[in-house]
């Protein structure tokens, strides 16, 4: 799947990463970790705005990131449960081993592909044994047998808008519209507050993800403003005043 | 390359004989330089003992085995490499099979891939089978399957083809969904 | 007609790389045999300026007109020109062929990026092909590349695929990536 978001073309959430990471690095030896995590969100709400698919391994990246920046702003002294903390960096690993694992294959596609273009200039022919010799035909051997020809031919005219459509199935993540919900509740009493005490009771990275998405479907539908100094302050959220009791979530459950 | 090596690679690759008019234009040579490579073209081929000659048909040249090479091509055709299905044609196989009767556009438009070599190499070994023709401009032939087919495939008919509604993959999907949420999937590079 | 000339024919007329058992089962010589007339054939091929050559790929030969030839073909038919394959296509193929057998899934992990798109154009070229399924929910089944896949990359076997160690990035960005993502250490602000 390929995403065109503003001046950028990546192929999901790991090469969007890269891509970020890789065009900081052209300036600077070390790439700050809090300018790669708002402009990846910038790019899942810009997706969002688009209605282009944001997918839940972009949401799974989108909360290990968060919760890496969030760390890393923890002051020094900051007393941290050891267990979150193993698990943090369970998650960083896991990440930068995927991240690393992706380059190496993009960088020895590049090779196969020139392997490819070199092999290709060697045409062989095609037309095989011509008809008018009349060689007996082969006994042909179907190297398949029916049920392997039925699942060749339903993958062949499964064209590709009928792609299963995942949306429906459930990840056993949070619910947006839970979010939004008490994200009405709550921004309708504050008037106005910061998007890190809003998710101060979520537990697992996920939750904070699911609430981000519920700001963003708020701020579409015009219920919230949201402001954001520059990439590295907090997102402030304030209530426009405006009613959406009427508006239905594409989130919500069918 | 010199333009003798360069007719002997297009006469070689070609599935259509040539018109020699092409060919000049190609090689950038005059018509009758083309006629005089391809003179000395047979010259070569013969000299070098080559199993293969040039030969006009159809208003056009090509590449062909020798005559002589018959026994050979006979023996070979019965070998491993020709007669295993390529994929290719297994493709265009399973669509003909559950599109019949199909024209090679059809396939083609199907498959997303220009797919004449492998319908032509399915007709040959006696898997498909012309059944009419379309009342469409130039009157493209649509093809079905053969009782051989179905013989090669172990069925009585094409009524026992499986569905391919069993085939479309949901299931697979969910599987591969889990697999892809389960924790802990080592990544090594 | 000389075992020499037979050898060529077969080697014009096959649609896929004979093995050097193959040829020499139909040219009723032995393997060494095969060998050598590979060599004589390939020094005349040369010697009389020929636009072919026998070459050895995905463990078989085959006739192929010459790289230098390349440019009159794409200028003279249009099924010479290679489909360019996109990017993604590209990924998915390089993850095949180091990780076979692997699942659509196992393919995701690795991109980050659902691939079936991908997935399915490789297996409609016959670069890839269904390598069997795994016995987990949904049985998904595990892709592997095919001789065809060789023979495009023109090398004999998986064995003579570029170490993919010689492609894990250099220390030098691991750790400028482990320096990015290691909370409070690259911090300044």
């Amino acid at each position: 799947m390929t995403y065109h978001v503003s001046t950028a073309v990546f192929e999901g959430p790991l090469d969007l990463l890269l891509q970020l990471i890789t065009r900081h690095q052209v300036d600077v030896t070390a790439v700050r970790l809090s300018d790669i995590v708002s402009e990846y969100l910038a790019y899942l709400e810009e997706m969002r705005r688009l209605d282009l698919d944001v997918t839940s391994e972009f949401l799974l990246i989108a909360a290990t990131l968060i919760q890496l920046k969030a760390h890393a702003l923890l002051p020094a002294d900051a007393e941290l449960d050891l267990d979150e903390e193993l698990a943090l960096m369970e998650e960083r690993d896991r990440l930068l081993a995927r991240l690393l694992t992706c380059v190496t294959f993009k960088d020895v596609a590049v090779v196969i592909r020139h392997r490819m273009q070199e092999a290709n200039r060697f045409v062989p022919r095609i037309s095989g044994i011509d008809q008018d010799i009349a060689v007996p035909a082969p006994e042909v051997v179907i190297p398949t047998d029916a049920v392997g020809l039925a699942r060749i031919a339903a993958s062949i005219l499964a064209a590709p808008k009928d792609e299963p459509d995942l949306d429906h199935l459930d990840f056993d993540l949070p619910s947006v519209q839970a979010a939004i919900d008490e994200l009405r509740v709550r921004i309708s009493e504050e008037v106005t507050a910061g998007f890190d005490s809003l998710v101060a009771h979520c537990r697992r990275p996920v939750e904070v993800a699911a609430y981000f998405l519920a700001l963003l479907e708020l701020a579409r539908w015009g219920f919230v403003e949201v402001s954001q100094e520059d990439w590295m302050s907090e997102i402030v959220v304030r209530h426009t005043g405006r009613g959406a009791d009427d508006l239905t979530s594409e989130w919500a459950a069918p | 390359m010199s333009p003798l090596a360069a007719l002997e690679a297009i006469l070689f690759v070609t599935e259509a004989p040539v018109p020699v008019s092409e060919l000049a234009e190609v090689l950038e040579v005059t018509p009758d330089e083309v006629e005089r490579l391809i003179e000395e073209l047979n010259a070569n081929l013969e000299a070098r003992d080559s199993g293969l000659v040039a030969r006009s048909t159809a208003g056009g040249w090509r590449l062909y085995s020798r005559p002589e090479a018959y026994p050979y091509l006979e023996r070979f055709s019965s070998s491993a490499t020709a007669r295993r299905l390529s994929t290719a044609a297994l493709e265009v196989l399973a669509v003909v099979a559950y599109r019949q009767p199909v024209s090679r556009a059809q396939i083609a438009e199907i498959r997303g891939v220009d797919s004449d070599s492998a319908v032509r190499s399915l007709l040959r070994l006696g898997l498909i089978e012309e059944a009419g023709r379309l009342s469409l401009p130039g009157n493209p032939a649509v093809y079905r399957t053969t009782p051989l087919f179905l013989e090669k495939l172990g069925i009585g008919s094409l009524a026992e083809l499986p569905p391919l509604a069993d085939h479309v993959p949901p299931a697979e999907v969910v599987g591969a969904l889990e697999e892809t949420f389960r924790p802990g999937v080592a990544e090594g590079a």
